[in-house]
């Protein structure tokens, strides 16, 4: 199987007019060129998901959304594809915002918060598959790397709440903290369900897997639970609405957020789109089949012969996954503009007393299923 | 390359272990704990350990550390006492005990013969851990997991409200 | 807490320290400029003490120098959400001190413009409601249809807020044309969209979890800190001035007192309240359908006296403004101008219940139940 | 019930507490010594049961009167109003509070206090409500001057824009 960084290592070495680098620069460069990648898949993420964003609650809210920014100008003597550089416009317009930091604040936590948080959602790109073989890197604990370096984000939150020395961003740090460390055991328990029947805990395989079988969110009654057990806590650990508790605009102003701005702010954005990302493409991987074609799916289910599957290939791979990512970013922002949002001892239970008795029942009885049926 | 990068992993344990010890604010010091587990996973990747690095992460990183942040935290009285200790009579007598720790462990460093054996790079430490703790290891994984519920129950019962 | 402070009677019993928070007047739940002083364990509020006064204006001691027709703008920007009623309801108290006969038609109209102007505020109490417990689409949604009210206010009286259009004696402006159809027409738009709110927000699971049995206010607190309005109804507490002391020609309209019912929980909770606003918009729509069809013929202007002079003495005038007992007190020394007036505006009351309801729940259940007596600041500083 | 029952009625239980004949008055005026017993007989008594205030409203009668502050009371159960008056003096007058009774009187006092100065003795918590804490004065009394500074800003006094 080979990565990203396997395909970029070999082109460098391939590179014969270079001068004989040692392997360690030959990494350096490696590793520059795709921490930019990420770095700009990030931030390309974060302008269209707010746009999407914008434009999708400007549907379901009886309104237009961003419509005069726009780079098309007009076609009919109306507005073509208006609005839709009012994201980069106001990424600009962070940039250049003044940046505050409060005089009582814990200045050198204040200033790591953001970057912790940042890094976080940056490093979990390193394990996330897109295709065959591209990923930067295939660890054989690929789904175990992602909850781990995702959970090492709530650091950043809680300093951040804690430094900007305001009782609403300590309040916003306490849910967050809370919260993310509820979500984070019935997020891992669903996984285990998938690890436990692919038996594995590589991306690669547990792809490879549906694609021998079937995809996971079809597998059996209990993967169906699991998937839905996933997806909600994962809107809870990206704390999108209903589980917005940590920035609650209503109650807590904006949380642990409270006392940033400009591009310390303009992270916290960044890991936030980031994290819906990561999300969705985790659900997408592990339970709805990846990169996989649907139309083979379906074709193979009714005894298609194998020259018949149209439709797939890697750059068909990418398209599926995507669409599967934005579908399920669609729902993450379909379940903001719908519902209100919950209370802090609500939220604990919903995870402490509905999620994690289903998930850890579902990893018996899973257990039971297959050992009968397989 | 892998030297350069177990350098860097070692510097970061040692300055980081370093601030926490004197730090003179109590979430300093945890902050800085974070940079000590994050090396000592590293370290662990070094010894093809991933599996356990992983662990150490998700959960010293993303558990024990987030609750000593936590706790600290909220405890207005910690996070603002001086931790420095700066009255210290017994300071010569621990220089001189430090300083022959530190040089028994150099000389016992360079005096052990250490065994060079080949590079085996296992496929993978997962299926390894998982069959040795259900099997050889089953008693210890029972006595443990018996060890964190009793735990569990001890938080449930400290945290229950009065009213019940 | 050390070994030795702590007795064996309190083993587990774990201490907390209570930390003092300012909610507001910057903050984006309180309605306006209210400054909330909570004293919190936790999450949980254990004391709520509102302090008020960033929006006071000084609108007793504007009324002893401008005369009886010049407070009416005064009265406008107290309650700027229900504007019309307190036109309505100070013109109707210098109409009884005066002894003044006004044409039905005019009557009639008032009745029309009161009611429209309880449905846009209720929409904007249940708007923002939704908003305080998170839903930010109910908002949107009560926003386009308070929008078609506003429009109806517009071309009635040119004003979308504010609009002096009750005058003591009659009204600013006669209906325009197509009026009655563009109401009629507003109304049938309406109704159904009741049922879109209660799809979205009245019974959303969420909503019913956040809301229900939260903040519950028992009938005889209610009546002793002088709760009046949806808040008073949502105790289950028949008490509507409509229709316990018709005052205009209420008398003359069939509708109903709509009461809380406990249907999600306790009776009087945050849900109660809300539902009663919901529930008294269909009430005005069949107020203002029937006046509608029932409108006069006449002339609005016949009634307007040439100068307003009281004759001396003093009267204590109530109605039902959307948020509950609006009563002005006015005293007049025979003068043009009154010598004094007093404004019992509901909200004041209403709010005075806070820290009685609120205390015991947590910060979030504070924004729900500040949301739930839908205050105006414009009326509770004055 | 009408007003000449409810005088009666007071009457029977408080004697002292009428200030004139108000019979052929539509209120009720009181002394304010005996302002708390005659409360609770209003809210108490089966037959009065005034269970409602609806207002209170500070009242100044002008720079040689006294102050006065009045109550409109109303009943839930028999549906029956009544106006109270209890005249205090000009200068460091006092009344009873009745915020235990009708809980109402707890905000409504404090605005009265804010606007006109009479003390409400028994009050849990008599401090301004509308008005800064630091302002000098009660700027409802008729003889109120208004300050020509605030804190350093001047006030301004000129009324061509509206009058």
């Amino acid at each position: 199987m080979t990565s990203f960084t396997d395909s970029l290592t070999g082109w460098f070495n391939g590179l014969t007019w270079l001068p004989d680098m040692s392997p360690a620069i030959v990494a350096v460069f490696v590793a520059g060129i795709l921490a930019l990648a990420v770095f700009t898949f990030m931030s390309l993420n974060a302008l269209v998901a707010v746009y999407f964003e914008r434009k999708v609650s400007a549907f379901m809210q009886d309104r237009l959304g961003p419509m005069e920014v726009g780079i098309f100008g007009f076609r009919g003597g109306k507005k073509f594809w208006g609005g839709i550089g009012q994201t980069l416009a106001d990424a600009i317009k962070l940039l250049g915002k003044e940046d505050t930091i409060p005089a009582d604040a814990d200045r050198p936590l204040f200033i790591l918060g953001p970057f912790i948080l940042f890094g976080a959602a940056f490093t979990a790109f390193i394990g996330l598959p897109i295709g065959w073989g591209m990923v930067i890197s295939d660890f054989n604990i690929g789904v175990f790397f992602i909850t781990a370096i995702t959970s090492v984000g709530v650091i950043g939150i809680i300093l951040s709440g804690w430094a900007s020395n305001n009782k609403w961003s300590l309040y916003g740090a306490m849910r967050s903290a809370a919260q993310i460390i509820s979500y984070e055991l019935p997020l891992g328990m669903s996984l285990l369900l998938v690890v436990m029947v692919a038996g594995s805990l590589q991306f690669s395989d547990i792809v490879q897997w549906q694609e021998d079988n079937r995809w996971f969110i079809i597998h059996s009654p209990f993967t169906v639970v699991a998937f839905m057990i996933f997806l909600v806590s994962g809107v809870a650990e990206a704390n999108r609405t209903p589980f917005d508790l940590p920035e609650a605009e209503s109650e807590l102003v904006a949380g642990y957020m409270t006392e940033y701005s400009g591009f310390r702010w303009s992270l916290f954005f960044l890991s936030e789109y980031a994290s819906m990302v990561i999300i969705s493409l985790m659900t997408a991987i592990v339970f709805l089949g990846a990169w996989l074609s649907p139309v083979a799916g379906i074709l193979r289910m009714f005894g298609v012969p194998e020259g018949w599957y149209y439709l797939s290939g890697p750059l068909w791979g990418l398209f599926w996954l995507m669409g599967k990512v934005a579908f399920l970013i669609f729902t993450m922002m379909w379940f903001r503009w719908t519902f209100p949002r919950l209370r802090p001892d609500q939220l604990m239970y919903t995870a402490w007393k509905v999620f994690l008795p289903f998930a850890l029942a579902n990893i018996f009885f899973v257990g039971l299923w297959e050992l009968l049926l397989a | 390359m892998a030297e350069f990068g177990f350098t860097g992993i070692a510097a970061l344990v040692i300055a980081s272990s370093f601030w926490v010890v004197t730090a003179r604010n109590l979430v300093h010091a945890a902050v800085a704990l974070m940079g000590t587990l994050f090396g000592v996973a590293g370290l662990y990747v070094y010894l093809y350990a991933d599996f356990l690095a992983a662990t150490q992460v998700i959960i010293y990183v993303g558990g024990i550390l987030v609750l000593i942040i936590f706790g600290v935290m909220l405890t207005q009285r910690i996070s603002s006492a001086v931790l420095l200790q700066t009255h210290m009579p017994n300071r010569p007598l621990a220089g001189v005990v430090v300083f022959f720790l530190f040089m028994g462990l150099t000389s016992l460093l360079f005096r052990t013969p250490w065994h060079e054996g080949e590079q085996v790079m296992p496929e993978s430490t997962v299926t390894i851990i998982g069959t040795s703790l259900l099997t050889k290891y089953l008693l210890h994984f029972e006595v443990a997991s018996v060890l964190l519920l009793v735990a569990l129950l001890g938080a449930a019962y400290l945290s229950r409200r009065e009213d019940g | 807490m050390t070994a030795t402070d702590s007795k064996s009677s309190n083993f587990g019993v774990v201490e907390t320290e209570e930390m003092v928070l300012n909610m507001g007047p910057q903050h984006p739940s309180t309605h306006g400029v209210l400054r909330l002083k909570i004293r919190t364990d936790g999450e949980i509020v254990t004391h709520i003490e509102p302090h008020l006064g960033y929006l006071h204006r000084c609108f007793e001691k504007h009324c002893e120098n401008l005369s009886y027709e010049q407070v009416i703008p005064f009265t406008d920007r107290c309650d700027y959400l229900a504007s019309m009623a307190n036109n309505h309801i100070y013109a109707l108290g210098v109409e009884q001190m005066m002894g003044l006969e006004v044409p039905d038609r005019v009557e009639y109209i008032r009745i029309i413009m009161v009611e429209l102007q309880r449905i846009a505020s209720h929409l904007m109490g249940v708007g923002t409601f939704g908003l305080d417990v998170g839903g930010i689409t109910p908002f949107t949604y009560c926003f386009r249809d308070r929008e078609r009210v506003l429009d109806l206010f517009e071309y009635t009286c040119g004003a979308r807020l504010l609009y002096n259009y009750i005058w003591i004696g009659g009204l600013s402006h006669d209906l325009p044309e197509n009026f009655v159809q563009y109401a009629n027409e507003f109304l049938d738009y309406f109704e159904p969209k009741i049922d879109e709110y209660n799809r979205i927000l009245t019974y959303n699971k969420i909503f019913i979890e956040r809301t229900g049995d939260v903040g519950v206010l028992p009938a005889d607190v209610a009546i002793s800190y002088g709760c009046t309005g949806p808040v008073l109804r949502g105790s289950g507490v028949s008490w509507d001035l409509r229709k316990n002391e018709p005052y205009s020609i209420y008398d003359r309209f069939e509708f109903d007192t709509v009461l809380g019912t406990g249907e999600m929980g306790t009776l009087g909770d945050c849900w109660d309240r809300y539902f009663v606003r919901i529930q008294e918009m269909r009430e005005s729509i069949k107020i203002v359908r029937q006046a509608l069809a029932q409108l006069p013929e006449g002339d609005v202007f016949e009634a307007l006296p040439k100068k307003v002079r009281p004759p001396e003495g003093s009267i204590y005038f109530r109605g039902e403004s959307p948020r509950g007992e609006l009563g002005y007190f006015i005293v007049s020394d025979g003068k043009n101008v009154p010598y004094r007036v007093k404004m019992r505006s509901p909200a004041f009351c209403n709010l005075s219940v806070i820290n009685e309801i609120g205390a015991g729940w947590m910060i979030s259940d504070i924004v729900t139940i500040l949301g739930s007596l839908d205050i105006v600041l414009g009326e509770i500083d004055r | 019930m009408d007003l000449q029952s409810i005088v009666k009625s007071v009457r029977g239980a408080q004697p002292e507490a009428l200030v004139a004949d108000a019979a052929q008055e539509e209120h009720l005026e009181l002394t304010p010594d005996r302002w708390r017993e005659v409360a609770r007989h209003l809210i108490d008594d089966a037959d009065l049961q005034f269970d409602a205030l609806m207002c209170l409203s500070g009242y100044d009668e002008g720079p040689e009167g006294s102050l006065a502050v009045i109550y409109h009371l109303f009943s839930m159960q028999h549906k029956h109003k009544l106006e109270v008056r209890i005249k205090v003096p000009r200068d460091g007058g006092s009344l009873p509070s009745v915020a235990d009774i009708w809980r109402t009187a707890d905000w409504h006092e404090r605005e009265a206090y804010d606007l006109f100065g009479m003390t409400f003795e028994g009050h849990p918590d008599l401090r301004r409500i509308l008005l800064p804490d630091d302002w000098e004065g009660h700027p409802l009394k008729k003889d109120y001057l208004t300050p020509d500074y605030y804190r350093g800003i001047p006030v301004p006094k000129d009324k061509r824009g509206w009058e």
